[in-house]
């Protein structure tokens, strides 16, 4: 690595490279849309992006302010419906890999993207569309989020998205389907789920990001061992895609 | 043959005054049925029960305007130029008996509804604190079951027939068939209704539908009636007709995060005009439509 | 009317007036869709016409040899699946007339069109399709078929589409959708079913036929009143209809 | 990119030799994979389990060869032509472990399968001989149950996803992304199947596809296999393609009502021929193919 990165730029290789060549993902607007990309353009080229709202496989030229947007919908190789695409891809284990995103995750990787309790009552604020589903039925489950103490908590306030529930084998007790892991990705490091417990633990610190870094940063208590693993920096090539093919007005990196 | 063709105002005279069960096809910013919506507004329907997907600026605006009782949606957005503050301080006030469920899950129920089935087992919801809090509430859209093949547990979700869908859609024909240029999420609920309006931009000959078979969405026999109203839509996204209106869109994002601001606009916009024309000339007429018509290649203002 | 018309073609004129403006129907090939055709041409132009393969409004311009021949397809206004004519259109409950056939019909209005039991066993034919599906959901049920004592019979050897069951309420208590009314329309006459019993009653005969004909035709007993109506002739123009431009080549009539 | 083209006999090759579980798409004569069937009765698959709505001359022929163990289906013809008399004597002579439906019950059973739902509750099957047929042989994919909603009574029909599902349609990418023209009859059971093998008139460019998007009725995640067959449905119907041959369905029909006349049949048109090729230059060649050849506008031979 040559160039300087930038954070996101960072986050979006990250996760581009838990694609596999063939996966089908369900993606939001944003880094979860850069990575995939990204993934696209190296080293899967035959990965399927599903967007909830029944676009499959677009080719956009211009980025979009959310998967209404249009521009997300250019040169697509299928519409359908939202049940099309998830109550018939998604609920028949199609789907590889689901990117999150929220306002809060916790210790067992469930997500809370409705509503935040303060000292008044409660915040609502966006709701589930179509986040708790993917979390119910992708296989690999990919939460990308800023690191803030307030945003890694020990339960959310409210799970919209089922994570490992209260760890252990609450999840499959719940009679939910079993997903293969859940990673979080942040501006910090990569966390992923104990085997057994299934509670939050370091997968790899960001070059650059110290152990007290990251614990002061986490609301939720968390050992990071002395030889945690690095996460792999960019490449040039990754860089220069980001940069000037995947998002060259620079909305998202 | 009789022609489902109606004018707007007769159409949303239908809908009684109180109570109704209403379905709306809005998804964010793209084809939400404002005109539509803006009707039921200067009409004073009150007390509406009002079912979504995803909702967008259509329901906030219901929401907003004190029409609706009781909302059951997954949520929804104004995408990133922000968020539906009118149903979000609803719900904080304890204003709107809200019920809330995964996308998949309340697609479901319309899917049923459209069916004419009863119900469907799924494992959406499981484990969701939407479901803790729908049982919470005793709603009867929710069982939590084993299925008599495989034992494992399952969410029976009920069958969704709300009264009167309305979607806003391109095309359709005098018959009621309907085509629908890019994704269909909404196609499901629009199926499901006892009685389906569909605002469309323009009314075209059963001709036309039959050289795009593979373009209809909802076949004519779903269909109550058919309202042409041009920009019907605006300013959320018709693909292939016209953009979302960024500047529109992005005020009303800042006016919405407060009562106040929200009463003006609705003042203003609603209730200060007659019709859809009119809130269009309101809105900046041509010269502003003009300005987001949609690229052909590209469905979008390119 | 004064040119003289075939059996055939009094028994789809017949069939066709009971059609209404506005109706959606579920035919199949020959009379039912000659029927179909010849009420869009006159009283009812808007008729909806659904084969359950998934073509709903064609205009076709030549005869098929059943609903998987394409000539039936030509100009369609839409194409679905069989679950999209028969899951969605028909069990939703908005078909008003679903025509019917079989190889045998019982007093209860009960069809088989799956096998007839001979002495050395049974024989099997051509099973249901969709004729189940139509006979449950459909609201008005219109059976077209040959007058013969073996084929109007007490009891059908297979239920393959259910009608009145064993009578009076059993449909109901059976879990079927209740039914405005089936009617059948033979070649000598139409039937329908007691209001009570839901029994075979006739409902007419056709001009020139006498009640012995009917009795000596039908292997169930049949009350024929001297009084009996007399099933209405065709008009000029339905017989020009049926011979210049929804027939032309008789297939059928 | 990992392309899923396959060659006709390899993918045959993937079929187990014995008590494989396959939905077929062919419905009378229209679309069946007849090229498929020819290659799987070539490579001596037995004891299958086969599904499917209405069933056309592909599974006579399967059922002929003595491939078929158990057939669960609504029954089928060859509409004018004549019967499936094949099926039909099998089944007489209880030769087969026959499993009839209605239509849309076994329809149900795919979309259920294609859904990933573990049942779907109707009223399709009550009161029929077919229902009765069902719970008398103790099949498993059936059970009545009182709806928790209504209180009604249903047929809850467990969900079907076969191991294979195979359909003859006029396109597809190498990516598997299917067109097809025409009706969609097959479209819920391709979804449902674990694999999916679509042989098709042409292999299209994925550039297409995205000038189409409309006439995609199966979007690639479902498809396992592309197979290029030209003519692979002959003699049956493909919409915009060919017309079936009537002479060669008329002649089939009086063939197959016979045990040693469909005996000759098989052995000249298919043990007789390496491969679909050799099938149709049996039957006449492009002399015979020229003659079915569909007119542009109304796709069939006008």
């Amino acid at each position: 690595m040559t160039v300087e990165y930038t954070t996101n730029e960072l986050m979006a290789v990250t996760a581009s490279r838990l694609l596999r060549d063939g996966d089908n993902v369900v993606v939001g607007l944003g880094l979860p849309q850069i990575a995939s990309l990204l993934a696209k353009a190296t080293h899967a080229p035959g990965l399927n992006i599903v967007y909830e709202i029944g676009v499959i496989n677009p080719d956009a030229v211009e980025m979009g302010v959310g998967i209404a947007d249009p521009r997300l919908w250019h040169n697509t190789e299928h519409f359908t419906s939202f049940v099309g695409t998830l109550g018939h891809v998604l609920q028949k284990g199609l789907i590889d890999v689901g990117f999150l995103g929220g306002l809060q995750v916790d210790k067992y990787g469930n997500i809370n993207s409705t509503l935040v309790k303060t000292e008044s009552g409660s915040r609502h604020i966006n709701g589930s569309g179509g986040a708790a589903d993917i979390a119910c039925f992708a296989r690999r489950i990919l939460v990308i989020m800023k690191h803030d103490k307030r945003k890694l908590v020990e339960n959310v306030d409210f799970i919209t998205s089922v994570g490992h529930l209260r760890g252990l084998d609450t999840r499959r007790k719940e009679g939910v389907p079993q997903c293969e892991y859940i990673k979080i990705i942040t501006n910090l490091c990569v966390f992923g789920f104990d085997e057994d417990e299934k509670v939050l633990k370091i997968e790899s610190l960001h070059p650059g990001v110290a152990a007290r870094d990251v614990l002061e940063n986490t609301g939720v208590k968390v050992h990071i061992p002395d030889n945690a693993a690095k996460t792999g920096e960019p490449t040039d090539e990754e860089i220069y895609l980001l940069r000037n093919r995947i998002d060259p007005l620079k909305m998202y990196i | 043959m009789k022609s489902k063709v109606m004018e707007l105002s007769q159409a949303v005279g239908e809908i009684p005054e109180s109570n109704a069960h209403l379905a709306l096809g809005g998804f964010a910013i793209a084809r939400n049925p404002i005109a539509f919506v803006n009707e039921i507004i200067r009409q004073g329907k009150k007390e509406l029960n009002v079912y979504q997907t995803v909702a967008g600026m259509d329901t906030d605006l219901l929401v907003g305007a004190g029409a609706v009782k009781k909302l059951a949606y997954s949520g929804g957005s104004l995408d990133r130029f922000g968020r539906l503050e009118r149903i979000n301080e609803a719900i904080d006030q304890g204003r709107l008996d809200i019920r809330e469920y995964s996308g998949l899950s309340i697609s479901l129920r319309f899917l049923a509804g459209s069916m004419g089935i009863p119900f469907i087992p799924t494992k959406s919801l499981l484990g969701t604190d939407m479901l803790r809090d729908l049982i919470r509430k005793n709603d009867d859209s929710i069982k939590i079951e084993t299925s008599p093949f495989d034992g494992e547990k399952y969410v029976y979700l009920k069958s969704l027939q709300p009264d009167f869908a309305v979607i806003h859609a391109q095309y359709a024909d005098e018959k009621g068939n309907v085509i629908i240029e890019g994704p269909l999420w909404d196609v499901e609920m629009a199926k499901s209704a006892k009685k389906l309006y569909v605002t469309v931009e323009k009314i075209v000959s059963t001709e036309f539908v039959k050289r795009n078979p593979e373009k209809v969405a909802i076949p004519s026999m779903y269909t109550h009636a058919v309202i042409e109203v041009p920009y019907g839509a605006f300013p959320t996204a018709v693909y292939k007709a016209y953009d979302y209106d960024k500047d529109f869109l992005a005020n009303y994002a800042k006016t919405n995060k407060n009562a106040g601001e929200y009463k003006k606009f609705l003042e203003e916009y609603v209730f200060g005009t007659r019709n859809h024309n009119e809130f269009l000339e309101k809105a900046g007429g041509l010269a502003r439509l003009n300005g987001i018509k949609a690229d052909p290649v590209f469905g979008y203002k390119a």
